[in-house]
C-alpha cells in the first residue's frame, strides 16, 4: 500500500505545481499517462459508435466518447467546461437521443443498404481520407513549424513587436480560479455573442414546438378572420365543406 | 507531493466510503424501522437489537441469488446500468465537505474529498449521468415496463433538474462561488443574535425548490412514479434481481443520502456548528453534526414516505414545468437583484425601491390572466387541446402509443398538401 | 497568489448601442411579435405590458441622460405597437406582418442613419468617397461599408417576403404565428453575419439565421417536399457548420484569436509553410460555400429550394447568399488578402464549376421552382467573379449583385407564388403554357424579372452582371468572364424557354379554364415593388447603385 | 496539475471495486439454472410476444417535446453558473446583462407554455 502510494506520489510529483512565472506549465508525466490511457478510448469508443449497428450502442459510444472529451478538457484544466460537456452533452443531448432510439424503435439492428450512387463508397473514403489529411495537418502543424502566430514567452512577444500576438497562458488565464476566468471573458469581451445566444435558444424553442407539436387548432394555421364565425365544435358537426373557410375558398 | 499526501486522499476517501455506506445499511433499516412506527406495525425486529441487522441479512441473500437475465436483454448494457447507476451515486459525494479541518502534525486534513473550481456543479453531472443509469436498466432490460418505467423516470429526472440546477444557481449568486467549501464557509457565523447564517434561512425558496426536486431526482414517494407497482411493475427494474438488484437498490438509497447531504451542504451550513472542547472532540464535532443534520432529512425523506400518496403522471410533470421551473427562474434574478442591491445601494433606497417593486408586482398580478394555460382565440377554442377540465376521466400520464385516429376530427382546416 | 494582483479588475464593456441597432429592431420586433402571438386573447394587455415597460425606461433614458431622440423615438415605437395591436386584435397575421413589416423598414431607417453617420470618418483622400470603418463590441461587431449595405439588401428582401407571404401562406393553411418572428429572427441572423468581425459571430450568427431558415424550410409540415428540405437542409447545414466551426478553431490555434482582422494580420506575419493556415482557410471555403450555394457544396440547393414555401425559397435565395458573401468577404477579401496566392485559384476554378454546372443542371428541370434553384447555383457563381478580383471594384461588384439578385429572385419567385395559389400545385413548364395570353399582367411580369436574370442589356441583371465582369477584367480573369459569359448564353436558354411558352403557345388541349387570377394586394405591392426597383435600376438609376455599392467596399481592419 | 484530480479518481477506483466485485463474486455464489420460462421478460402473466416487446410501437411525441425543451432550458442554466462568479463584480452591469438573457428565455417559455408544449394529456 505504502509503495502504491509512494510510486502514485512520485508520479505526480513530476508535475511542476505551479509554475512562478506565469507562463505555460510543461506536460509532466502524469499528464503523459492519462494523455494516453484516454486518446485511444476516445478513439476507440469513436470508431465504435460508426461501425456498432445496434443504433443504441453507437449513441452510448458516443457517450463514452463525451466523457473523455470531458476529461480531456479536465486534463487541460478547463474544469467548467468538462462540466457543461457532462451536463449538456452527455445529460441532455445525449437523453434525447436515446429517447428517440429507443422510443421510435429503430434499436434493432438493420441490414446495410447499398449505396445508391454507383461509386459513392469510394468517394466518400477519397473525400474523408482529405479532410482527416486537412486535419492532421491543421493539428500536427504546431510541431512542424513555425506555424502559430502566437508568441507565447514574454521575450518572443517584445522581439516580435508590433505584430506581437501574445497569449495568455494558461495559468495566467486560470488565475482566479477556471470558473471565473470563463466568466470574466463571457460577461464583458464576449457579452454581444452571450446575449444572441439567447436568441438562438428562443429559435430553437420555436423550432421544437412548430415542428414536434402533433395536433394543431385550426385557428393557429389561418389568420382570426373566418374562423371566429362559429364556434368549432358547431362547425365539427356539420358535413365537411360548409365551413366558413371553405365557403370563403371557394368564393 | 509526498507518499504520506496521497495516503491521507485514501484515507479521506475511504472514509466517505465508508460512512456513506453504512449511512445507506442503516438508512434500509430506518426506513422500514419508521414507516411500520407510523403505520402501527413493527417492522424488522428480528435480527441483532431492534432488527439492525436486517439489511445486512437482505444484501447477503440477494448475494447468493440466481441471477436471471431476461432472453432477449442486451447483455452487457444490462450489467452496464447498475454499475453506473451505483458507482454515479458514490462518487457524487466526492465534493460534499463531511466534517471539518484538522492539523495532524504538519498537514492540514479537511474530511472532503474533492474541492474543485466547478465545486456542486459536479453534483448536478453526476446528476444527469445517473440518468443513464436508469434509462438504460429499462431499455436493455428487453421488456415493456421496463422500458417505460425507464423513460418516464428520465423524463421526470431531467425536468426536476432544471428546476434543481436554478436553485443550486441562486446559491452560487448568494455565495458568489460554486466551491462547496466556499459555500460551506459563508453560512459560519449568525445571521443576527443565535440565529446561524444558515442559507436556509435567506434562500427559503430555493431551499424549498432544491428539497422537492430532490425528492424527485431520487424517485422517492410522493414522486416515485417509475417504480409505480399498480402500472408498471417495478419500473426500470422489473427484471432485475440478484447482485444487479441489489446495486440498483442501493443506488437508490445512496441517492438519497447524497441528496440529503448536498441540502446539508448548501442549505445547513455543512458540518458548521458551536465548536468547544479539546482539540479531539474539535475535530470530530463538525463530522457528528454533518452526520446529525443529514439524518434530520433522511427522516423527512421517510416521512414523505409515509405520509403522501403518488402523484399522478402528468401532475408530476405540471408541478415541475409549470410551478417550479418559472419560480425557479425568478428566484435566481431575484437573488442576484439583492446581491447587487446589498453591494451598491443604501437601505433606504432599497425601502424606496421595494415599494415600486411591490407595485410592479401588482401589476403584474393583473396581468396574471396572460398566464393562463393556454392561448385561445376568442371563439375558436374549446375545441380540441385546449385546458382539460379538472374533472376530466381520461387516466392522466399513461404512455400510450399515439395512434393517428387520436387526433381530434375537428381538425378540419389542415395544412394544404403537395402545392 | 502573487499574481492575482496583477490580475485587471473587470472592466464593464461599453455598449455600442449604434452599432447593433438594426438587429436589436429587428430581434426586438419579433420577440414583439412572438409575445403579441403567444398572448392570444390577451394580447392587448401584452402589448400594453411592452408599451408600459418601454415607456418606462425610455423616460428613465431621458431623464438621466437628458437626450431625448433616442428615447422618444423608441417610446413612439412602443405606442405604435399598441395603436397597431389595438386596431388588429382580432387579426393576428396580419399584426405581425405589419408588425413584421414595419422592422425590417425600421431597420432599413437605422442603417441609413448609421449610413450617413460614418460616411464623413474616413481622413484622408478616402473621406469623401469611403464609408468609414469602425469595429466595436469587443471586436465583435464591424461598422463598415460592406455589413451596412449587406443589412439594408437583407432588410429589403424581408420586407418584400413579408407581403408575397402573407395571401400564400393564409392560403396554404401554414400561416402558423411563428411565421414572422421567424422570418425576422432569420433577418437579425443575417445581419448579424453580414456585420460579424469576430468568428465567435459568424459561427453563431450562421447558427441563428440557419435554425429559423431550417424552421421556415420545414413550415408546411404535412407537405413531404417541405419536410424532406428541412431535413436535407438541417443535416447538410449542420455538417457544413461543423467544417466552419473546425476551420475557425484552426485559425485560432494558428493566430491565437477569434478577431477575423486580428488573425488577417497574424496570418500575414507568418511564416511558410503555413500548412495549418491553408487547412484553416480550406475549411472556411467549404463552410461558406455550402451557405452562398457553391458546386460543389450546392446539392442540398435545389430540393431544399422546390420544398420550402415560395416566398421563403425566394428570401433563402437572395438574402442568405447576400449575408453569406458579406462575411466571406470580410474574412477573405478583407483579412486573408496576404494568403491570396492560397485561395485565390480555389475559388476561381470554384466559380467556374459554379457558373457552368447550375446552368447547364438548370436546363433540364421542368419544375420551374427546381429550374430557379439551380439557377440561382449559377449566380453565386457570377458573384463569385467579383469575389476572386480581390480589389474594390470586384467588392463593390458583389454587393451591387447581391441586391439586384434580391429584387429578381424575389420577384420571380413572388410571381411563382402567385400562381401556385391559384393552381394549388408546383408549377412545372407546361403549366404555363398560354399564360400571356389568360393573365398579361403577371406574365409580363414573370417575364421582366426572368429576363433580368438572363442579364439581358436594359435590365438590372445587365447593370449586375456587367459589374462583376468588369471587376474580374480588371483583376485579369477574363477567362472566367469568358465561361460566365457562356454560362450565361446557356441559363438564357431555360429563362427564355419559360418566356415563350407563356407567350408564345397555347394553352394545352384538355385543361380546364382556369379562374382568373386574383392577386391578393400584398402579392401585387410584393411583385410590383420588385418590378418597379428592376426597371428602376436598370434602365434610370444604374449609377446610383454601383456608386453607393462603390462608396460601400470597405472592411473593418 | 494533475494531483487535484487525484481525491476523486481514488474514489471513483474504490467504487468502482466495490460494485464490480459485488458482482462477480454474486455471480459465483449464485446457482444458474436457467431455463426458458424463467429467462422470458416479465408481462404480468401475459405470454410475452419478442416481436411486439420492444421497439413494436411507437411513443407520444412529448417525450421528446419534454427532451428538447430541457437541453434548451439546460444551456441556460449553464450560463448562469459563471455568472453568479461574476455578478459582484459586474454589479448593475451583470444583472442587467442576465435579465436580458433570462427575460427572452422566459419569453420562450412562455411561448412553449401557452402553445400547449407542457401538457400531458
Amino acid at each position: 500500500m505504502v509503495a502504491l502510494a509512494t510510486a502514485v506520489g512520485a508520479v505526480l510529483a513530476q508535475t511542476p505545481v505551479a509554475d512562478p512565472a506565469g507562463a505555460a506549465a510543461s506536460t509532466g508525466a502524469a499528464e503523459f499517462w492519462v494523455f494516453w490511457i484516454l486518446a485511444p478510448l476516445s478513439l476507440a469508443a469513436a470508431v465504435s459508435m460508426v461501425v456498432l449497428r445496434n443504433p443504441v450502442h453507437a449513441a452510448l459510444m458516443l457517450v463514452v466518447n463525451f466523457f473523455t472529451i470531458a476529461m480531456f478538457y479536465a486534463v487541460l484544466e478547463a474544469q467548467f467546461l468538462a462540466a457543461v460537456q457532462i451536463i449538456v452533452y452527455a445529460g441532455a443531448i445525449m437523453v434525447l437521443f436515446l429517447f428517440v432510439l429507443m422510443l421510435l424503435g429503430v434499436d434493432r439492428e438493420l441490414p446495410t443498404r447499398v449505396a445508391q450512387i454507383r461509386g459513392q463508397q469510394p468517394a466518400a473514403l477519397l473525400l474523408g481520407a482529405l479532410l482527416f489529411a486537412a486535419l492532421a495537418v491543421g493539428v500536427a502543424g504546431p510541431f512542424l513549424g513555425a506555424d502559430s502566430a502566437c508568441n507565447a514567452p514574454p521575450d518572443a512577444v517584445a522581439a516580435a513587436g508590433a505584430d506581437a500576438q501574445p497569449c495568455v497562458g494558461l495559468a495566467a488565464a486560470n488565475e482566479e480560479g477556471n470558473v471565473r476566468g470563463v466568466a470574466r471573458l463571457l460577461f464583458t469581451d464576449y457579452v454581444w455573442p452571450f446575449e444572441v445566444t439567447s436568441v438562438l435558444l428562443v429559435i430553437a424553442a420555436i423550432g421544437a414546438m412548430v415542428l414536434g407539436r402533433r395536433t394543431e387548432r385550426p385557428e393557429d394555421l389561418v389568420d382570426g378572420r373566418g374562423v371566429r364565425k362559429e364556434p368549432l365544435r358547431a362547425r365539427a358537426a356539420r358535413p365537411t365543406g360548409s365551413t366558413a373557410l371553405d365557403r370563403e375558398a371557394a368564393e | 507531493m509526498d507518499w504520506l499526501d496521497v495516503l491521507i486522499i485514501v484515507a479521506v476517501a475511504v472514509g466517505a466510503f465508508a460512512l456513506w455506506l453504512v449511512g445507506t445499511a442503516l438508512l434500509i433499516w430506518g426506513e422500514r424501522r419508521v414507516v411500520a412506527k407510523m403505520q402501527s406495525r413493527v417492522g424488522p425486529n428480528r435480527l441483532g437489537p431492534a432488527g439492525l441487522m436486517q439489511t445486512l441479512a437482505d444484501g447477503a441473500k440477494l448475494f447468493f441469488k440466481e441471477d436471471i437475465a431476461p432472453a432477449n436483454a442486451d447483455r452487457w448494457v444490462y450489467l452496464a446500468a447498475p454499475m453506473v447507476s451505483a458507482v454515479v451515486a458514490l462518487v457524487t459525494f466526492a465534493v460534499i465537505p463531511y466534517g471539518g479541518t484538522f492539523t495532524i502534525g504538519d498537514r492540514q486534513i479537511s474530511l472532503q474529498v474533492w474541492d474543485p473550481d466547478v465545486g456542486l456543479l459536479w453534483v448536478l453531472a453526476m446528476g444527469s449521468i445517473g440518468v443513464y443509469g436508469i434509462v438504460l436498466a429499462g431499455w436493455s432490460s428487453g421488456s415493456k415496463y421496463p422500458l417505460l418505467g425507464g423513460v418516464r423516470s428520465s423524463a421526470q429526472m431531467i425536468s426536476y433538474e432544471l428546476a434543481m440546477g436554478l436553485a443550486v444557481a441562486a446559491v452560487f449568486i448568494y455565495t458568489g462561488s460554486l466551491r462547496a467549501s466556499d459555500i460551506v464557509a459563508n453560512q459560519a457565523g449568525t445571521l443576527f443574535g443565535p440565529i446561524p447564517a444558515w442559507h436556509v434561512i435567506p434562500m427559503a425558496p430555493a431551499f424549498v425548490l432544491f428539497f422537492i426536486s430532490a425528492v424527485a431526482e431520487t424517485q422517492r414517494p410522493p414522486f416515485d412514479l417509475p417504480e409505480a407497482e399498480g402500472e408498471l411493475v417495478g419500473g426500470f427494474n422489473t427484471e432485475y434481481s440478484g447482485a444487479k438488484f441489489a446495486m440498483i437498490f442501493l443506488a437508490e438509497f445512496m441517492n438519497v443520502i447524497t441528496m440529503s447531504a448536498v441540502l446539508v451542504t448548501m442549505f445547513l451550513g455543512g458540518p458548521n456548528g458551536p465548536l468547544f472542547g479539546p482539540d479531539i472532540v474539535r475535530a470530530v464535532l463538525p463530522t457528528i453534526y454533518f452526520v446529525v443534520k443529514v439524518g434530520i432529512f433522511l427522516f423527512v425523506f421517510i416521512w414523505l414516505r409515509a405520509t403522501l400518496p403518488r402523484l399522478r403522471y402528468d401532475r408530476l410533470m405540471d408541478l415541475g414545468w409549470k410551478v417550479m421551473l418559472p419560480f425557479a427562474l425568478l428566484w435566481v434574478m431575484a437573488t442576484g437583484f439583492s446581491v447587487v442591491l446589498r453591494e451598491t445601494t443604501e437601505r433606504a433606497t432599497v425601502i424606496r425601491a421595494a415599494a415600486i417593486g411591490a407595485a410592479v408586482a401588482a401589476v403584474l398580478f393583473f396581468l396574471a390572466p396572460l398566464f393562463s394555460r393556454r392561448a385561445s382565440e376568442p371563439g375558436g377554442g374549446g375545441g380540441d387541446g385546449g385546458a382539460r377540465p379538472l374533472d376530466d376521466p381520461r387516466p392522466g400520464g399513461e404512455a400510450l402509443p399515439e395512434r393517428a385516429g387520436d387526433r381530434p376530427s375537428t381538425d378540419r382546416p389542415t395544412e394544404e398538401v403537395g402545392v | 497568489m502573487t499574481l492575482l494582483a496583477q490580475i485587471p479588475p473587470l472592466q464593464i464593456p461599453d455598449i455600442a448601442w449604434s452599432a447593433i441597432s438594426p438587429e436589436l429592431v429587428l430581434f426586438g420586433v419579433g420577440i414583439l411579435a412572438l409575445l403579441l402571438d403567444t398572448a392570444g386573447p390577451q394580447r392587448l394587455q401584452a402589448s400594453f405590458l411592452v408599451f408600459g415597460f418601454a415607456a418606462a425606461g425610455a423616460g428613465y433614458i431621458a431623464l438621466s441622460t437628458e437626450q431625448s431622440v433616442l428615447p422618444g423615438l423608441v417610446g413612439l415605437a412602443a405606442l405604435g405597437q399598441f395603436a397597431l395591436t389595438a386596431i388588429w386584435r382580432d387579426r393576428p397575421r396580419l399584426l405581425s406582418a405589419l408588425l413584421a413589416a414595419l422592422g425590417f423598414a425600421g431597420a432599413i431607417g437605422v442603417t441609413t442613419w448609421q449610413w450617413g453617420a460614418y460616411s464623413g470618418r474616413l481622413v484622408g483622400a478616402d473621406a469623401a468617397t469611403f464609408v468609414g470603418t469602425d469595429s466595436l463590441l469587443g471586436g465583435m461587431v464591424a461598422v463598415d461599408g460592406v455589413a451596412l449595405f449587406t443589412r439594408v439588401t437583407v432588410c429589403l428582401a424581408g420586407l418584400v417576403t413579408v407581403p408575397l407571404s402573407f395571401a400564400y401562406a393564409e392560403e396554404r393553411r401554414i400561416h402558423r404565428g411563428e411565421y414572422y418572428p421567424l422570418l425576422l429572427f432569420a433577418a437579425t441572423g443575417m445581419t448579424l453575419l453580414a456585420s460579424s468581425a469576430d468568428f465567435i459571430m459568424v459561427f453563431i450568427a450562421i447558427e441563428v439565421l440557419s435554425l429559423s431558415l431550417y424552421i421556415l424550410a420545414g413550415f408546411a409540415k404535412r407537405d413531404l417536399n417541405s419536410q424532406e428540405a428541412a431535413l436535407k437542409y438541417f443535416l447538410l447545414g449542420a455538417f457544413s457548420s461543423a467544417l466552419l466551426l473546425y476551420g475557425i478553431a484552426l485559425v485560432y490555434g494558428v493566430t491565437g484569436s477569434t478577431n477575423i482582422a486580428e488573425a488577417g494580420r497574424a496570418f500575414s506575419s507568418l511564416d511558410a509553410p503555413q500548412g495549418m493556415a491553408v487547412a484553416a482557410m480550406a475549411l472556411l471555403i467549404v463552410g461558406f460555400g455550402f451557405k452562398t450555394a457553391i458546386v460543389p457544396f450546392h446539392m442540398w440547393t435545389p430540393d431544399v429550394y422546390q420544398g420550402a414555401p415560395t416566398p421563403i425559397t425566394g428570401f433563402m435565395a437572395a438574402a442568405t447568399k447576400a449575408a453569406a458573401f458579406a462575411a466571406f468577404l470580410r474574412v477573405f477579401v478583407g483579412a486573408f488578402a496576404p494568403l491570396q496566392w492560397s485561395w485565390t485559384p480555389v475559388l476561381w476554378v470554384l466559380a467556374a464549376l459554379t457558373m457552368l454546372a447550375g446552368a447547364i443542371l438548370a436546363v433540364v428541370q421542368n419544375d420551374v421552382k427546381r429550374m430557379l434553384g439551380y439557377s440561382a447555383v449559377a449566380h453565386a457563381g457570377y458573384v463569385l467573379i467579383g469575389f476572386v478580383a480581390v480589389n474594390r471594384a470586384g467588392v463593390s461588384g458583389v454587393l451591387v449583385y447581391l441586391l439586384i439578385y434580391t429584387f429578381m429572385s424575389l420577384g420571380s419567385f413572388g410571381v411563382l407564388a402567385l400562381l401556385e395559389r391559384r393552381n394549388h400545385k408546383a408549377m412545372a413548364i407546361d403549366d404555363l403554357r398560354g399564360l400571356g395570353r389568360r393573365d398579361p399582367v403577371p406574365a409580363g411580369m414573370l417575364a421582366l424579372f426572368l429576363l433580368s436574370l438572363a442579364g439581358i442589356p436594359g435590365t438590372a441583371g445587365f447593370v449586375a452582371k456587367f459589374a462583376v465582369f468588369r471587376a474580374g477584367i480588371e483583376a485579369g480573369h477574363a477567362a472566367l468572364v469568358v465561361i460566365a459569359v457562356v454560362s450565361s448564353v446557356i441559363a438564357a436558354f431555360f429563362y427564355i424557354r419559360v418566356i415563350v411558352a407563356m407567350f408564345m403557345e397555347d394553352v394545352p388541349e384538355g385543361v380546364a379554364a382556369e379562374a382568373p387570377l386574383a392577386p391578393s394586394t400584398g402579392m401585387s405591392a410584393g411583385i410590383a415593388f420588385s418590378a418597379a426597383v428592376m426597371v428602376a435600376f436598370g434602365t434610370v438609376l444604374p449609377f446610383l447603385l454601383v456608386d453607393l455599392a462603390d462608396q460601400a467596399a470597405t472592411f473593418v481592419s | 496539475m494533475l494531483a487535484e484530480y487525484l481525491p476523486v479518481a481514488v474514489l471513483f477506483v474504490i467504487a468502482f471495486l466495490f460494485v464490480a466485485l459485488s458482482l462477480l463474486v454474486s455471480s459465483k455464489l449464485g446457482p444458474s439454472r436457467p431455463n426458458p420460462v424463467k429467462n422470458a421478460a416479465y408481462e404480468s402473466g401475459i405470454i410475452p410476444d419478442p416481436e411486439t416487446a420492444v421497439g413494436g410501437s411507437r411513443f407520444p411525441v412529448r417525450f421528446y417535446l419534454v427532451a428538447m425543451l430541457f437541453i434548451i432550458f439546460d444551456v441556460e442554466a449553464v450560463f448562469l453558473y459563471p455568472w453568479a462568479t461574476v455578478l459582484r463584480d459586474l454589479s448593475w452591469y451583470g444583472l442587467a446583462v442576465m435579465g436580458v438573457f433570462v427575460a427572452l428565455l422566459f419569453e420562450s417559455y412562455y411561448y412553449v407554455l401557452r402553445k400547449g408544449g407542457l401538457e400531458w394529456d
